[in-house]
Parts: structure tokens; sequence; C-alpha cells
């Protein structure tokens, strides 16, 4: 039982840290807790179903073209209602708080659209069966998901790390007047972030949804503040903080379900998210950031 | 000039009191279902069996020539929002009754208030217990899973030799929670031991850390409260995690849903219900085909629930002479609602007064018979 | 007065203090001075209790100061200003100065709540003397406008009215003439010649050695966290090591 | 005219009760947000306010005083013994781990027998009158009146611009962010009292992550630079989606656009004093 709970976790934690890798992205680099992320995540979801169903596509040719149509979303999202906010004497809340309108107008314009029932991807888009190792069964998505969460993951660190554009994108996220100074358009990489940030979220939709068979407006909502939980955990901003955070509550919610009690699962998993922040307030992964002394 | 203004005002009202005691008078009734939000998922198909059936009914001429006209509302499934939309039906838009809330918790708040005002408060989809001791105007034909559960757990472990089962159910609503609830006394009464007991929360994606949990028990069937889209792929991810037992489902379980998603996985799930698609009666299969022309997707429970709703009010108000006094035609239709018996969508239908609770009088719930449905080749066939 | 004895700090393995010992005589202009990344502003966040110290001690008088939490250090009777000005910009002069009064209000909550006389009193005698250390720097035809629209001068001004209003019995003054024009600066020596004058003891972190050679009486030197010399300005003048520290600079 | 009056004020009533709550909450941020500190946890101190007053009504028989009393007192308890290591956090770590606490508030709610689990509590009497919300929050407004011309409220002031130069005027920072912070949960307790004698019943869902979210929302939205911003901005929040019912399945996704055009147009909130006084100059120029 044990081996199989640890893969439980495993795929349960990819989940999230699929979810939050988008999330801690935008918050890195434009410092906003996107809110609409769990929108975009919707949209991406939609997109895909629409290209499968309307289209007649492959679902893996689906799945990129869903992500850029997310990450348009997320562009959009950015220029119109983040934008203007930028270099202004706001609340520095403003940003997250247009967000949720940003949210509340994408998910209910598609309940709208599409309508509150639940949609779903038609039958044989993926194969379903299930292999069995050893006493650990496990299925093609299950595998799929785990791979394209760590490989995404590796390769935004590969990005980040190794190329001039990662150089200045983590730049902007130290300091995005500096940059400025230093000829980095800044306005530029704020652009790709969102973008590449959506588009994320919208490949989670897309994964989440085939796994769970339910599309619908709100699917986004209940990971929202599971994603939070991910990005504090692993350190806001942090690429591999996001993995590492999701693996966490992967294993803390399924560990709790498989000795403690499914009754608390969430109150174990916050509880920690709580204690953790009171032992290490940044954070598992976070630089302390001490504000200028 | 004083006097004129009067003299018109007294010949406005004296014109409002003929139209409204003429012949073809416009009957209202008001709808209060969650419509936007989360919620929306079960609160549009109940909006579209009121809407099928008032348009049927009005069809056919009406009621005693009178028109049905429904007043339909957002709730939301916010509490405040219910009471909101229960003050303007009622103050603003005077209606006659009003179905709704789609939401059981929604209904605690608000059902206090048509009660009060004494106005019939009719619900469709609140299944826990206590919502008709919340006073003597409030109905509801929406089954209890009290009357359900018992029969199901008998069948269930009279088809597959049960000996002992495994529960899992959604903790944090009022429905898949109010199911568990009787699942637990049902269980206790029929002397069937648990294994364990497991729950998840909505919004959950992965079950498989509770199943695998269950699987170690070794359980020879899963009892499960959960909505349809949980229900199906908690049974699939059972599945694929090697679990071979049957399921035993609740209320939830009855949807077209379940197969959309679980298809032949959910083989063998035995649930009981008022009401299955697949119901042979001649009044359900002209339901189904008229909400599938309509509507372009198949009806579920909720949209059949709410279908013979209407015409049950219908029924009643046919034995109601109008007055064009609100108060009193109000408080006819509730005197004429307990003796109504129809043959709707559901099956034979009447209602039942809910048992008496201290000092409090209480209104009435659904006596149907249950009917028992066992998942065969991706469909629900009839066991009893 | 006060009295720093054995002062050390790491961060990590570097020692940015070693074994700091100086005292502050009563009523004089002290002076702090040393290279960049001496360790001056280091100090000063020891001893108001913002960083705690690896070892060592200070004391204000007999009170010992290390390991209070800083508004315990300002209650005590040390009051300081930023070397990157911290006014709160959203305040007005008079609301900044009597933040710096907080201590020395005497009413509660419930005085506040229930409009005791206590309260009125209270205030008005704050609104009082708010105004006045506001004149002692020039700045209380300013009282009511909001900080944040102040010259950089006049706030850094305003700071030392603030520190002022914690009634410190030693001035902890962080490079004052820090981004000011000379006119500026000879403005300020004045007024800090004036707030000695009242008897404020000062010790004073200075870069522009002109005016830590003007103002103070004593001074001390720090160089890579260590202290090289103190004495009169004139022994600090021809002292070898700190021309060494200072080297290529007029001291 | 005294009909439509009457007609009005019995359909709108619990509307009008509603705005009310909601300023309340929004005056419990504010305090909190005025010192500073980002909480999300406002909306389990409502929870714990409505339950405890709730149950005290219901299972107890306690006049309506004082179950409203015990409403306000328990959150505030609470808010002492997880203020007292939480409020180190700063910023958005003090808000998840405020977060964190609302989520464990929410599922105790859920587990424990006494309050019904999922299903709530339900039969609680109608005890609010409109004149007990009107005079809590006239008691309230002439607190936050006096507040702030007070060393207190300058010192919550000072620690939301500056903390390290707050502690440096002498002010003990620590114990003024728990004041506000319990000050707050007792606001946010009474509040949740208050809703849950008249809207019948009290449920866990009301106090999750979503609620917490609204609360917030409310308050930057109507704007913080006064108290009086977010009281506005949380009754347009409250009455819009009734003003928006016309829309039917759009009402929310016009709520949506609205509240991204505020922020966009009006970026310190709907109650920017700043914005005021400089139309009035260009009025009067």
């Amino acid at each position: 039982m044990i081996a199989q709970q640890l893969i439980n976790a495993l795929t349960l934690g990819s989940v999230y840290a699929l979810f939050a890798l988008g999330f801690t992205l935008v918050f890195g680099v434009l410092e906003v807790i996107n809110l609409a992320h769990g929108a975009v995540f919707m949209a991406g979801a939609y997109a895909a179903l629409l290209l499968v169903t309307k289209a007649n596509l492959n679902i893996w040719v689906a799945l990129p073209l869903a992500m850029l149509a997310s990450g348009a979303l997320g562009l959009l999202i950015d220029q119109i209602v983040l934008k203007p906010l930028r270099g202004r004497r706001a609340h520095h809340l403003m940003p997250m708080i247009a967000t949720i309108g940003a949210a509340t107008l994408i998910t209910n314009a598609a309940q709208g659209i599409f309508g509150a029932e639940t949609s779903r991807f038609p039958l044989g888009t993926i194969p379903e069966e299930s292999f069995q190792i050893g006493t650990i069964r496990i299925t093609e998505l299950q595998i799929a998901i785990v791979i394209i969460s760590f490989l995404l993951m590796l390769l935004l660190m590969v990005i980040l790390k190794k190329t001039r554009l990662g150089k200045a994108v983590r730049a902007v996220a130290e300091n995005p007047q500096t940059s400025y100074l230093l000829g980095i358009n800044v306005e530029g990489v704020f652009r790709l972030v969102s973008f590449t940030a959506a588009a994320l979220g919208g490949g989670a939709g897309v994964l989440i949804g085939l796994s769970f068979n339910a599309i619908f407006p709100f699917m986004g909502q209940p990971l929202m503040p599971k994603g939070i939980a991910v990005i504090i955990l692993g350190g806001m901003g942090d690429v591999r903080g996001a993995m590492v955070g999701g693996l966490f509550l992967g294993v803390a919610e399924v560990m709790s379900v498989a000795y403690l009690s499914s009754d608390y699962r969430d109150a174990v998993a916050f509880g920690l998210l709580f204690l953790i922040l009171l032992v290490r307030p940044s954070g598992l992964f976070g630089r302390v950031l001490e504000r200028k002394a | 000039m004083k006097k004129v203004i009067i003299g018109a005002l007294c010949g406005l009202v004296a014109a409002f009191a003929v139209a409204t005691t003429a012949p073809a008078a416009e009957i209202k009734l008001g709808v209060a279902a969650a419509l936007t939000g989360p919620v929306a998922k079960y609160g549009v198909p109940i909006r579209n069996g009121f809407t099928l059936a008032s348009e049927e009914v009005n069809a056919k001429g009406g009621v005693n020539g009178n028109k049905l006209v429904l007043v339909i509302e957002d709730e939301q499934a916010k509490k405040e929002e219910a009471i909101n939309v229960f003050k303007k039906l009622i103050f603003q838009d005077k209606v006659f009754a009003i179905f709704g809330p789609t939401l059981s918790n929604s209904a605690f708040a608000a059902d206090p208030i048509a009660n009060q005002a004494k106005v019939v408060v009719f619900a469709t989809s609140n299944t826990v217990n206590g919502i008709t001791d919340m006073g003597p105007w409030v109905f509801r034909n929406s089954i209890m899973e009290a009357d359900v559960l018992p029969v199901t757990v008998r069948e269930a472990v009279k088809k597959f030799g049960i000996k002992k089962v495994a529960v899992l159910y959604g903790n944090d609503d009022a429905f898949t929670k109010g199911g568990y609830d009787v699942f637990k006394v049902v269980l206790e009464t029929q002397k069937i031991p648990v294994t364990n007991t497991e729950t998840f929360a909505k919004g959950d994606v992965d079950f498989r850390a509770q199943l695998t949990k269950i699987k170690a028990q070794n359980p020879d069937a899963i009892v499960c409260s959960a909505l349809a889209e949980e229900a199906a792929n908690i049974i699939l991810q059972a599945r694929n995690l090697g679990i071979t037992t049957p399921f035993v489902g609740g209320n939830g379980f009855n949807s077209a849903k379940l197969f959309e998603i679980a298809k032949a996985a959910a083989d063998n799930t035995i649930i009981g219900g008022p009401w299955a698609a697949e119901s042979v009666s001649a009044r359900n299969k002209a339901f189904v085909a008229a909400y599938t022309k309509k509507y372009g997707a198949e009806p579920d429970q909720f949209a059949a629930q709410a279908y013979d709703a209407l015409y049950i009010v219908a029924e009643a108000l046919k034995a109601v002479k109008l007055s064009g006094n609100l108060e009193k035609d109000r408080q006819s239709l509730r005197d004429a609602l307990p003796s109504v018996k129809i043959e709707g969508a559901t099956g034979p239908f009447t209602f039942r007064k809910a048992p008496a609770k201290a000092g409090v009088e209480t209104g009435y719930d659904a006596q149907q018979d249950a009917h028992i449905f066992i998942a065969k080749g991706g469909k629900f066939v009839l066991m009893k | 007065m006060l009295r720093i004895n054995g002062l050390t700090k790491q961060f990590g393995g570097l020692r940015v203090l070693d074994e700091v010992s100086f005292q502050v005589p009563e009523g004089i202009i002290y002076g702090l001075i040393g290279p960049n990344g001496a360790g001056k502003t280091t100090l000063f966040n020891l001893i108001t209790g913002i960083l705690k110290s690896n070892t060592g001690t200070v004391h204000l008088g007999d009170e010992l100061l290390t390991g209070l939490p800083p508004h315990r250090v300002t209650q005590a009777g040390i009051g300081r200003t930023f070397q990157n000005i911290r006014i709160f910009r959203e305040m007005t002069l008079l609301e900044n100065v009597m933040v710096g009064m907080h201590d020395h209000l005497r009413y509660g909550l419930a005085g506040t709540l229930l409009a005791l006389p206590s309260h009125r009193r209270e205030e008005k005698r704050g609104r009082e003397r708010a105004r006045e250390l506001l004149s002692w720097l020039s700045l209380d035809t300013k009282a009511t406008i909001e900080a944040g629209s102040l010259s950089y001068g006049e706030q850094r001004k305003l700071e030392l009215a603030r520190a002022l209003a914690t009634e410190p019995k030693v001035l902890l003054i962080d490079e004052p003439a820090a981004g000011m024009n000379p006119a500026e600066t000879e403005e300020l020596m004045g007024e800090i010649t004036c707030i000695s004058r009242r008897g404020y003891t000062i010790l004073l972190i200075e870069h522009d050695m002109r005016l830590v050679m003007g103002l103070c009486q004593r001074i001390a030197v720090l160089n890579f966290g260590v202290l090289i010399a103190e004495g009169a300005p004139a022994e600090i003048r021809c002292n070898p090591e700190v021309v060494e520290a200072y080297l290529g600079k007029d001291v | 005219m005294t009909d439509d009056l009457q007609v009005f004020w019995a359909t709108y009533n619990t509307l009008v009760y509603t705005v009310g709550v909601h300023a309340m909450l929004a005056l419990s941020i504010y305090l909190t947000l005025s010192c500073g500190l980002l909480s999300l946890g406002n909306a389990a101190f409502m929870g714990i306010g409505a339950y405890t007053a709730a149950l005290a009504t219901l299972r107890l028989g306690l006049p309506f005083g004082e179950a409203l009393a015990l409403g306000g007192l328990l959150p505030g308890l609470v808010a002492l013994v997880i203020g007292i290591p939480t409020l180190r956090l700063s910023g958005v770590y003090l808000a998840m781990a405020t977060l964190g606490f609302g989520e464990v508030v929410r599922v105790v709610f859920l587990n424990l027998e006494i309050t019904g689990g999922s299903m709530g509590l339900n039969g609680i009497p109608m005890k609010t009158q409109l004149w007990h919300i009107v005079a809590i929050l006239v008691v309230l407004v002439y607190g936050f009146v006096r507040l702030r011309r007070s060393k207190i409220g300058r010192a919550f002031e000072a620690i939301k611009e500056d903390e390290t130069a707050a502690k440096a005027m002498g002010i003990n920072t620590t114990s003024y962010k728990l004041l506000a912070f319990v000050l707050g949960a007792i606001i946010a307790g009474v509040a949740g009292g208050l809703n849950a004698h008249f809207t019948f019943f009290v449920s866990p869902r009301e106090y999750g992550f979503d609620p917490a979210v609204d609360i917030l929302t409310g308050a930057i939205f109507g704007g913080t630079g006064s108290f009086v911003g977010p009281m506005v901005g949380s009754a347009i929040l409250a009455i819009l989606p009734e003003l928006l019912r016309f829309l039917k399945a759009f009402r929310l996704a016009v709520n949506g656009l609205i509240l991204i055009l505020v922020v966009i147009y009006l970026p310190n909130g709907i109650w920017d004093r700043k914005l005021f006084a400089r139309l009035r100059r260009k009025g009067s120029a």
C-alpha cells in the first residue's frame, strides 16, 4: 500500500505543481498574485476541447495549440488589466483585485457561452488502461502528467538559468527599474512571462481536464487555494520550489488520508502550511527577502 | 385637483382588480434557482424542466384557462441571494408560489421567509432531512435519501452477497453528506460492518489515496455518496487501481454523466431513485423526448423533478378558484396541494405529511416508491 | 553616558564589527567616521536593538540596553535618524513628530474611545511640543502638509525633529548631510549645534569630514569593523592609521 | 407611495442588512490593513463569530446581546492566540498563513458534531434588526474617527508605512499589530453573529477562501486611504449583483468587468480623497 500511496502522492503532487508553475512565474516576475490563473487554466481546457471535437485534432496536437490560445488570453489579461496599473502609485494589492475581476469576467462569460453543464473529451481521446508494475498500478495519463510537469519545470529552469532571455527575465524579477536602465525591454519580458505562465496554466487545464473527464467554467476555482499553498511552500517565484511545493502538498494530502483521517486532510495540509510559515517565514525554498533595512 | 388624482388612481386600481379576476388571468409562479456560479450546472436543468412543463401546460390552454407565467430568478446558491430572491418574488412580483432554491443550504436560509409570508415554497432538489420541518408551507417532491437508501442497500446485499463494505463520501457538501448520514444509519440497522469510512472534498480530482486505503481493507462493495462527475471518476480510478467490487451509490449517481465518463467501468453499480432516463413509462418517454428536442441535451433527475413539480402545482391550481385576493389564493393553493396525485415523469406521486416536530407544524415530503437500478453495459436497468 | 563595550557582529562568516568599545560622554557631539562598509550603520542598528550583537554590551547610564527590543531602547532614551530617510511620507509633519512622542502621551485606548479629558489634554500638549520641535528646525510653517512632499533636506530635518520627539538622552544621527548641497549642509551644522546646546548628547555618523571636524568634540574611527582611533579631532587628524584608511582624502 | 416603500423595504431589507454587515467586515479588514497587515483570516473569524453566536442562541438560549458578545469574544481570543506567532510574518506570507488558518477553521466546522458539519446550523431565529446594525456601525465609525486622531491610530499608520522606523519611535509594534488583529477579529465575529441571525442558517462554505478574498476585494476596491472607502466599496459590491439582475446569465461577467474598469481608471479605489480634492480644484478653477 505504501508504494501505491507514494505513486498517488507523486501524481497528485505533479498536478498541483503543474498548476502552480505559471502561477509562481507571474508572481516572481510581475509580483502579482494572479487570481485569474484558474480562469486561464479553464480556458486552456475548453480550447483543447473545441479543437478535439470541432476540428477533429488529435489531443497531442490540440494540447500545444490550446497552450498557445491560453497564452494569448494571459497576454490579453496582462495588457488590458495589469499594464495600466504598472508604474502608477496604486495600492500594491490593486493588480490582484484586477485579476479577480478578470477571473470573474472570464469564468462567467465562459458559462454564458459554453453553458453551466460539464463537458468532456469524447471517448477514446486518450487510452485509459492502467499498467501493473509489481503491486503498483498507474495509468498512461498519470505517467504523462508526471513526465510533462517535470519536463516543463526543467525546461523553464534551463531557459531561466542558461539563456540570455532567461537572464533578462531574472534581472527583471530582481529589479525592473535597474533592468530598464540596463537596456532590458522590461515590458517585453512582462509580456513574455504573462504569455508563458498562461500557456503553462492552460496546458495544466488540458491535462487535468483529461484526467478528470470534466471541463466546466469553474474548474479552476478549487485549485486556487492549493496553488497558492504550493507557491508559498516552495518560496514565491521559485520554479524549482513550485515543483517541490506541489509534491510536498501531494505527499501531505495523500499521507494524511492514508495514515490519519481523510476528514482532516485539508486541515493537515493547510495546518502544515501554517506551521512551515512560522518556522520558515519565506517558504521551504524562499530566500529571506530582507526589505531595505 | 387632488380629487381628480384620487379618482384616477381609483380607476386604475379598479382596472387592475378587473384584470386580475378576468377569466384569462395570469398565474405567476416564482422559480429561484442557481443560474450563475459553480452550482449553475444543477440550476440550469431545473430551470429547463420548469420552462418545458409550463410551456406544455400553457400550450394546452393553461390551468382553467389561466396562463402560467414563470418568474425565474438567479440565487447563485448563496444564502443572502436566495433570501433576496425569495423576497423579491413574494413582495414585488407577488407570485403564487416559489419553486426552489437549488441547494438545501440556501433552502434553510430562504424557506423561513416564504413560510412566514404564507407562500408555498416547493423544493425539487433539496433531499436532506429537516427541509420540511421548517413549516407548513414547505413542500418537496425531491424524494428523501432516507426513503431510498434502505431499499438500495438491501437489494445490493441480496444481489452480491455483501458481507462488509467501505464507505466513501464528500463531506463538505450538504447533499452528499446528507446521503452519507442516511447510509450510516442504514448500514447500522442492517448490521453490515463498515471496513473504513473515507471522505473527499468538493473540487478533488484524485481519489486514489482514499481508494488505495479502501482496497487494502478488501470490502465486498463500496458505498458511495458523491455527485455525478465525482462518482464517475471515483469508479474509474477504482478500476484503474484494480478494485473490482461493485458500487452502491446515493442520489448523485443517478445521472447520464456517470456513463459518459465511466462507461462500462460503472457496471454493477446499484442505485436507487425516483427516476432514471431509462424508465419505460410513456409519461417519462414523452418528457425525455420533449426535453432533448428543446434543449439538445438529455435531462437529468433535477430536470425531471422540476418538470413534475410544475405539473403537481398545476394540478393543485385546477382545484383553486381564483379570488383575485393574493393572500386568499396563496392559501387556497396551499390547501389544495397536499391531496394532489399525479402520474409524472418520475412515476406516480403523492405528498406525505412530514413527521411532526416539537411544537412546529411541518410541511409535506414526497411519497414515492424508489426504483432500484443496476448499471449494465453503460446504462441503468431496472432491478426492482 | 553611552558606553559600548566589546561589541561584535558577524554576518555568516563575515565579521562586520570586531570588539568595538568606546564611550560617549554626556552633552557632547561625538563623531563616528570611517570608510564605506566600515560598520558604522551596523553599530547604530546594534545600539538601537534592530540587530542583535554576537557579544558585547551597550549601556545608557546604568541601564543595560543589550537584548532590549528596539522600542524599549527608544523608550530608554536613544533616538535616531536613518541613513536612507525613513519618514512617514503619507502623514503630515505634525503627525510624524507626534508619532515620535508616542511613549510620552499619557492616555490609552479607553481614553481615546471614550473621549476622556486625558486624551484631549495630552493631545494638546503633544501638538504644542511637536510644533516647538518643528520650529527648532524651522519646519513649523509646513506643519500640516504631507511629509512626502518635502524637499530632501527638509525630510532630513523632519527626521531629526521626529527623533527629538522621543525625548532622547542620546541622539543617534546617521549621515545627516548625505545628498545635501554645501549651503544646506552649512544650515544643518548650525541646527545640530543648536540641538546640542539644548543639552542633548549626540552620536553622529558622517562622511563629510569638514562637517565632522567642525562639529564634533570627540571622534571614533572605524575601519573594516575595527575601532582604529578615538580622540579629539586634532588627534584624529594626525593619526597615521586614520590617514591611511582615508588615503587620498583630505583629512 | 408608502405602499411602494413598504414593498421595497419588504423586498430589500435583507439586502440592506447584508450591506451593513459587509460594511462591518470592510471595517474589520481595514483595521488590519491600516496596520500594514494583509490578513485573509477575517472570513474565518466571521465564521467563528457566526457559529458561536448561533449556538449561544440555539443551544444555550442566551439573549441576543449576550450571544453577539460571545460571537465577538471568541474570535478575539482565537486571534490573540494565533496572532502571537503569526504576526511576525509580513506581506503575502502573513496572508497565506492566515489563509491556512482559515482553511483549518473551515475543516473543523465541517467535522465537528456541534457545528452540524456541512449541513451547518439551521433554524437560527431572526433576531437582527436594522437598528442593531446601524447602532454598531455608528459606534464603529465613531471609534475609527477617534482612533485616527490618537497616538494609537498614528502608531498603526506608522507601522504600515515603515515598521522599523515605527519601532525606532518607541512603538511596541508587536502589541499594536496584535491589537489591530484582535480588534479586527472581534468586529468580524460580531458581523458574523449579526449575519447568522437574519439568514436563519450558517454553513462552513460561507467562510472559506472565496469569502476571505471577497472581504479583501471590497476593501481595496473602495480604497484604503480612509475607513470610508472600504465601507463604500464593499457596499457597492454587495448591491451590484442585485442591480445587474436584468443581465441574467451574464450578470456576474459584467460584475467582473466593472471591477476591472474601476481598478484601471481609479487605481486608488473608488473613495480616493486626493482625486476628489483634485476634481474640486478643477471644478472651482
